[in-house]
């Protein structure tokens, strides 16, 4: 037997012993179906930015860094700020990251990312127009995946609001002669509300969330949803080359708002408890 | 914010909330192609080509249980209204990878191991839910080439326009309205191989918008069908015209 | 015998079937040595664009789009607006394609397409200035190879000189603020005359034009002339890696002269047939 | 220019001109890494990552009597003041390069021969002298993979500011001075293995610099030993916080 | 439009319609290429290496019955008036596939098999015509480095400027005039092996200028064999000086 | 025993004796241990650029061109015109140079030339500020390595140089509408001084300067340093998986001192003699 044909019954073995764990609703780290791993957050951590977040959601870690810059505005949004989201998974962050261009996985993580920020309409991009049509706030977000053990989708996420919650920016203003000054008042950025993603993964016909890399190894489909303040979802994306049911969405979609509000108060918690420390 | 909808719930178009765009599908557009189709759903126009099940280079790449699945969905410079460098973006290299998703689960790779399947996806012109389109014309093509199928892939675009749930969202109802959520499934099976959001959505809206978005996949099936039919049967042996 | 060695056999053979054909003045698909396949030529067919084209020689499919967008004139030439000409050979075109950027060979389809175009003066680029120096009209036009059956460069050259006879924009002015304007008039865009690309291949010591696919493959060189309306030789390129003797040169000038003017009336009556249709 | 030295000798940080910034590293903070380490020196703050020794791809890149040491120093997009896009430049590519020509020295690659080492280093914030701190820390997560070492390799850099020999520049001194000389050294074997020079230094400024730079390295070193003891035997039992 | 050329039929640098540019080349200027040459046509200048036949990587890209012969034509940065960044252009892509199919025929690469050889043309300034200046100094090379060849290639365009038809035109003439038309011939075998037209000639134009560059084509081959043989023989042995 | 492992035994076989060798003073081409081999300089042979020069050092050939543009200052340094080193080392210049961007060697090559230019202040970049922070000279200097027989720092660094020195440029000046303009009249580059490059090459024990390429294969280490005309150190760069003792370190920097000052009158004299001949 082949050593490619021994690991694809490996691989299918892996996933029949998780398949019966899951059955009877445990998971291999004894979390139930619907628990996070912990989550810890630190933010203000990188001085040069205008907002910093390190998250931790198990053995996952991300960081993120905001920077405010000011440039044009798109011709058909000339009075609206701009929002630009990158992720690298970096090399450090697993044995099979590779250093180059952000590839496929990399470019969808921060669409994902970027759409429930802006979807849910999180930062006023209105807020941020100095002269409309000619000069506005870019808003920069830079996701560095430090290390992998699955659920990027939400602990980018997560380190994205956290960084632009404690955003700190100087106050610009137009000076007399049309040029942009810069005050020494420090603000916020505009903030709406907190968008919280939830991302789950469909393992046979169980769903769990918070997945971890061990558990994205056999999922058949994952699954995110980025709910608001409200409980309106703003965002969602299915990935992976499997299927949902119509009963599963709708599952899915009752599951995301359900945990939103408990992360959401857990990430309050912990970006207040960095604001004191 | 512009009104979308007048006051005789009409869209801009003309059309009913739940009432798609006109719809044409033709099969074995492409001489070289082992499959190819051509769809117009509104001011869309996508041709796609399907060459495969072909040798992998290189060869490390290949599986050796199933053949693997490529997709590149591009968009011509011209097909929108400032002219796209030919470069493919970050949203043509997500939405690629959305649609190689929503067509795997229905065809049975198993069949070819050690093999690769290319689908390709050219937007001669986009004008709003391009990727469904392109979606539901890439399944015809595959089917096409003949490669085994579990089941056909539709699918359909529904969301919300000036504070209704509308299906089929064109180029200046994605832009301008509420939420835009495409869908794709497999209309025998009954199961989601695509599903995205992006805008605002209430528990009740998502719901209505499901459900309008399934059935709409499921009119657009028979269309996959009968213009498969055509090609193979001819039109006037089927009775279907 | 290897399949390597087998196939260089079988590809001579080929050529010595074809040569023999050649020497009876028949061709593989029963055309004449100096006969086009049939031309069909689709005009307006994207309405986004300015103007577009989809050109079939034989099965050889090629779609052309025009854009024409506001920028700035090249330093050397302030009162030129500006002529961009792109081709992509899709992977859609035949099993050999790739994505990817451009290779040699469609660096040099587009080269010689716009070759064509500029050097006829087709269209009157000193009727596209705004402010002489600064803002010029821009006009682009995207080749779009669908499926290959040979002859790429007179195909290619057809949906262009099609897409641009067909072209519509809006009329630009210049206001009392120095503003750049748009008029609800629509203009087409200033044209000279037509241009027509001839290519042909020689096999053996015979030449013929219109080459498919199978006939590219055994060819020895391939050469294009492309031929104004008052039949001036304003382009030509000999490619491949094959020779031509001065005779075959002269003759290629000659048929070229005279195929010219035939195609020229196919093409008019199509874009004609089109514009009443 | 802006004077960066006070009447009292001190530097605008409040340190004297020998004086070394804050420093602190830890052993062992990233899960996937093979060996990593995590520092801070001044406003400096960086990760790095070992993988290895591992397999080589492609195969014939692989040297038959020894591994390959591959090096990447990289800065995040918010580690400096104005927003630094995300490909190497080439500033980080020279980087790369001679950080890993600094450690190799230190490495007995023939113990692992067909195989790649490769060292990541993320700069998480950049302050002056980022390459020094990127090779004391490398150093520690190479050693923290469990690579064979002959000696650690410190890293310091010494300069010239305000007319004075100064000791391990920060952000404004290297801008805004006269001359910048990263050094890195073998403590135990008192060889040089990175050594680099920017600015204008007189034969006595360069000596004096030199052996700033090597008594600082011989200190740093110090604390890269207390980091891999605290990990591997714990802070207490050795007695040293 | 300038006048380009005088009441007295003279051209903007003194020469007759029919007059070549003072001619210069070298045999065997690089020390570590297999041939190389140098040649100076008007203010052209242009250096060619050659390398090979020498082994093929990636091995698949070996033919079993011939060598592939690779060119790139690249420009200095320096060599043109508005300094050229050194990615190579499309312009330089077109140009390095006609030079590589019009030295091509001259070559007998069936008597090395699985092999490539590589010319490398770098344009140190440039003048109008340095393509065929290109082609008639890497034709040089390519017999420096022992190659197997069919014939000499030569190069030389002719075209029109003020309405006369003229020959070998600078650079001025090549962006000022009515039509520049590179060509390259086998001398002894009086084959084309490259043809390129730019701009307008009628069919008598083209004719006299078709001659005019073939018989300038005939007077550089005299140049090629003069170098090749002052290097291979001596200066003084063979008396052509 | 393979084709490899024969290979790694006649390297360090040739590095014995190559150690030998140098342990009595001599070396493979006969020259003294801090001997440079002959270097030939021809400036102004690209009548397009401003400045020029192709340099030998034995047969390691370089050229180097300056291009002198308009351009914008960076913002931090308003009142300074910009320089810009690039190098590439051609795919002629060796059988093991590849075509494509230049890769990690060719980067260190350039910045180090770049440094040795920068930090010796040879070029007054104070004087070649048109308008303060908005419009400058640009001095770009491209060098090609043409032929590489080991030690392309110094040939690099020489050319750079000669170039630099020897540069012509338009006198330019802001007129009554603030528009640049540019007189007849011709004028140098400013010049402050001539930094002279030094590498040296430790093999074994022994250091030797201008190292060839069979010199290079067996080195242990390469250093560099740059030398004004003071006598400061003014650029260094230690290179090469190898290391130096501290002695080493000192000594090289004496030979540094010591040879720059020989060189640097060699190339005086050559460039001098450009200028008359």
């Amino acid at each position: 037997m082949s050593a490619v044909k021994k690991s694809i019954v490996v691989e299918q073995l892996r996933k029949t012993q998780m398949i019966e764990l899951l059955s009877k609703e445990k998971r291999l780290d004894n979390r139930g179906l619907m628990d996070f791993r912990p989550i810890t957050i630190e933010t203000g951590i990188i001085e040069k930015a205008n907002g910093s977040a390190r998250v931790q959601v198990g053995n996952t870690q991300v960081i993120a860094g905001v920077k405010i810059e000011l440039g044009e505005p798109f011709p058909d949004t000339p009075d609206k700020g701009l929002l630009v989201v990158n992720t690298e998974v970096l090399p450090l962050a697993s044995a099979y990251a590779e250093p180059g261009p952000p590839d496929e996985d990399a470019i969808e993580l921060a669409r994902v990312v970027d759409r429930g920020v802006r979807e849910s309409y999180m930062i006023d991009l209105s807020k941020l127009v100095l002269i409309p049509g000619r000069k506005v706030c870019v808003v920069f977000i830079d996701v560095n995946v430090l290390n992998i053990d699955g659920n990027l989708f939400d602990a980018s996420s997560y380190a994205t609001i956290a960084s632009i919650i404690t955003s700190k920016m100087p106050k610009f203003y137009v000076d007399e002669n049309g040029q942009i000054r810069q005050s020494e008042e420090i603000t916020p950025l505009p903030i709406n509300g907190i968008p919280i993603s939830i991302t789950m993964a469909r393992i046979g016909e169980t769903l769990i969330v918070d997945p971890t890399s061990e558990e994205e190894a056999v999922m058949d489909a994952r699954v995110t949803f980025v709910v608001d303040e409200d409980g309106n979802l703003c965002a969602g994306q299915k990935g992976q080359p499997g299927t949902l049911s119509f009963d599963q969405v709708k599952l899915a979609t009752e599951i995301a708002r359900t945990k939103a509000k408990e992360i959401r108060e857990i990430i309050k918690k912990e970006v207040m408890k960095n604001a004191k420390g | 914010m512009k009104e979308l909808i007048n006051e005789k719930g009409l869209r801009i178009d003309g059309r009913k909330v739940d009432e798609l765009r006109p719809l044409r599908i033709e099969v074995g557009v492409l001489k070289n192609a082992d499959g190819s189709s051509y769809i117009e759903m509104g001011k869309n126009k996508i041709v796609v080509a399907v060459y495969g099940p072909k040798e992998v280079h290189p060869k490390h790449q290949a599986l050796p249980d199933r053949s693997i699945l490529r997709c590149r969905y591009h968009m011509a410079p011209f097909s929108v209204d400032v002219r796209k460098p030919p470069q493919p973006s970050r949203r043509e290299i997500e939405i690629s990878k959305v649609i190689r998703e929503a067509l795997e689960p229905a065809l049975i790779l198993e069949e070819y191991p050690r093999t690769a399947i290319d689908v390709y996806l050219e937007v001669l012109q986009a004008d709003g839910g391009s990727r469904c389109a392109g979606i539901t014309a890439s399944a015809v093509a595959l089917a096409d080439a003949g490669i085994s199928m579990r089941d056909m892939v539709a699918a359909c675009a529904a969301g919300k326009v000036s504070g209704q749930v509308v299906l089929d969202l064109n180029d200046v109802e994605d832009k301008e309205g509420e939420a835009d959520m495409p869908l794709a499934i497999m209309p025998n099976l009954n199961q989601v191989t695509l599903l995205q959001l992006d805008g605002k959505l209430t528990s009740e809206e998502f719901e209505r918008a499901f459900e309008m978005a399934v059935k709409a996949c499921r009119v657009i099936y028979e269309a996959q069908r009968k213009a498969l039919i055509d090609k193979y049967f001819g039109k006037a042996e089927v009775g279907e015209e």
